[in-house]
């Protein structure tokens, strides 16, 4: 699906993703989990890769297959740079009133694989749960 | 917003406040709305009531991260009570438990501010 | 998901296939039509590719993205000689008493489009509904 | 087979075949089976009921194809009746109304049969 950049929309995100990771037959909390974390991708794809501004767009792309579910965002905004990018202390954090910080480590913690690639003028998430595969025995 | 509102109750000397719906980075700004009424207010002992509250991401936890502090110096506090325990263990997932106050029932948060006096 | 190459699971296969394409909103025409190629390709698979061998694996991946909804089946078997491959003719099949013939003539047909691909002892056959994106509005 | 079966109904002379559920590549040999039977009993007057057939692929299809011909040359045939939308736009799409009877009602069906005679 693709949104355009307004966290008006996370929601509609939520619900799209939601629907397919339980058609997938994740686990319950595997699907929290996948939820959770293209939210918070969304968010940063919104709040930091386009700054706040309205008027682009966020494409979402789910690529399911017999060991995972993967979903792709891709933005037209600014890369992440991860060299800046260092982990979060929430006592330091709370102590200094930020009211943010917590979403990558988040996305790291949750998913079973996280790539960032930029190319060109595209960047790209993609985030991955592998599943058990013991869907139906070979005979 | 549609999906997410907050309810104001005050009980005593203490506000609740209950959440119900989606706290994301959309309608975080409704939740800091409220907190920054109790602020006006000069209400700073505040419970927020969790047990309407079906999801949050880390733009809702970044409300409570925001506050804390600054309530707490006016002698004040935020905790934390009856959330679902989907939302439980994102606050858990993110160490909050060792700097908030997070129990079970409005009346356990209610009875801590009691403690307090 | 992965299944065994039976026709046991094609079943499986649709009420997987379909649930995706509901949670992707096609309309209710292009699930049937998803439904049925996915199933005749899987079928063709079990009974060409691995020539009704049991034993065997046939993967299905799905990707949903904006536009379209692509399912990708994935074989080690014997690959689909298309130059060897002609339209049906019903009446003729009728008069010879032909208990098949129709499968990749419905494919066409229905699909959006579809793609064949042989690398190494991988065959591939992408199935592809594209659909409006008139999903939400830019702003 | 689980999602398929046929249902055996004789209407006088005629042969009436109740599909129920998916008839796929799987379930084809069910019905193939009961056509089997049918020519077995020299019954070659034979009405498909689709009423309760929720799924057709090709391979349920092939199995009209495979016998048409043969019932045929009897002096009987294969009618078709009953089909839902979906099931009949499967038939309709290969071109299968220019060859086979398809009408709405198993009574219709017999109606054909009866003006045949
Ligand atoms: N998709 C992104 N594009 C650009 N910068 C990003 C992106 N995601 C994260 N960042 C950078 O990483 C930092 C940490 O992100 P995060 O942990 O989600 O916390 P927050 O978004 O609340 O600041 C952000 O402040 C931003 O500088
Ligand atoms: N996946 C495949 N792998 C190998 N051969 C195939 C495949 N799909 C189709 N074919 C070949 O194309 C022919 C036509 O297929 P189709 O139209 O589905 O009719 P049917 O399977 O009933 O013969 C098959 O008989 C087979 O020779």
């Amino acid at each position: 699906m693709a949104i355009p950049s307004s966290t008006r929309f996370l929601r509609k995100v939520r619900k799209f993703v939601v629907r397919h990771a339980i058609a997938a037959d994740l686990p319950e909390k595997a699907v929290e989990h996948v939820k959770m974390c293209v939210d918070e991708a969304c968010t940063n794809v919104i709040e930091h890769a386009y700054d706040g501004e309205a008027g682009h767009e966020v494409d979402i792309a789910i690529i399911i297959d017999a060991s995972r579910f993967t979903v792709c965002i891709r933005d037209h905004g600014r890369p992440f740079d991860r060299s800046t990018y260092s982990e979060p202390n929430l006592v330091e954090l709370t102590k200094a009133g930020k009211s943010g910080g917590l979403g990558v480590h988040i996305i790291r913690r949750l998913m079973d694989h996280v790539e960032y690639q930029t190319q060109g003028h595209v960047n790209e998430i993609r985030l991955t749960k592998y599943r058990n595969t013991n869907d139906v025995p070979i005979g | 917003m549609g999906n997410f509102s907050v309810g104001f109750n005050l009980r005593d000397t203490v506000q609740v406040l209950s959440l119900k719906g989606e706290l994301d980075a959309h309608t975080a700004s409704e939740l800091e709305a409220a907190i920054q009424k109790c602020k006006d207010d000069g209400q700073y002992r505040i419970i927020v009531n969790g047990a309407n509250l079906h999801y949050i991401s880390s733009a809702g936890l970044g409300v409570f991260m925001a506050f804390i502090e600054e309530v707490r110096n006016e002698g004040g506090d935020i905790k934390i009570a009856a959330l679902q325990p989907k939302v439980f263990n994102v606050f858990d997932l993110l160490g909050f438990p060792l700097l908030f106050n997070i129990v079970d029932t409005e009346d356990e948060a209610i009875h801590l501010f009691e403690k307090q006096n």
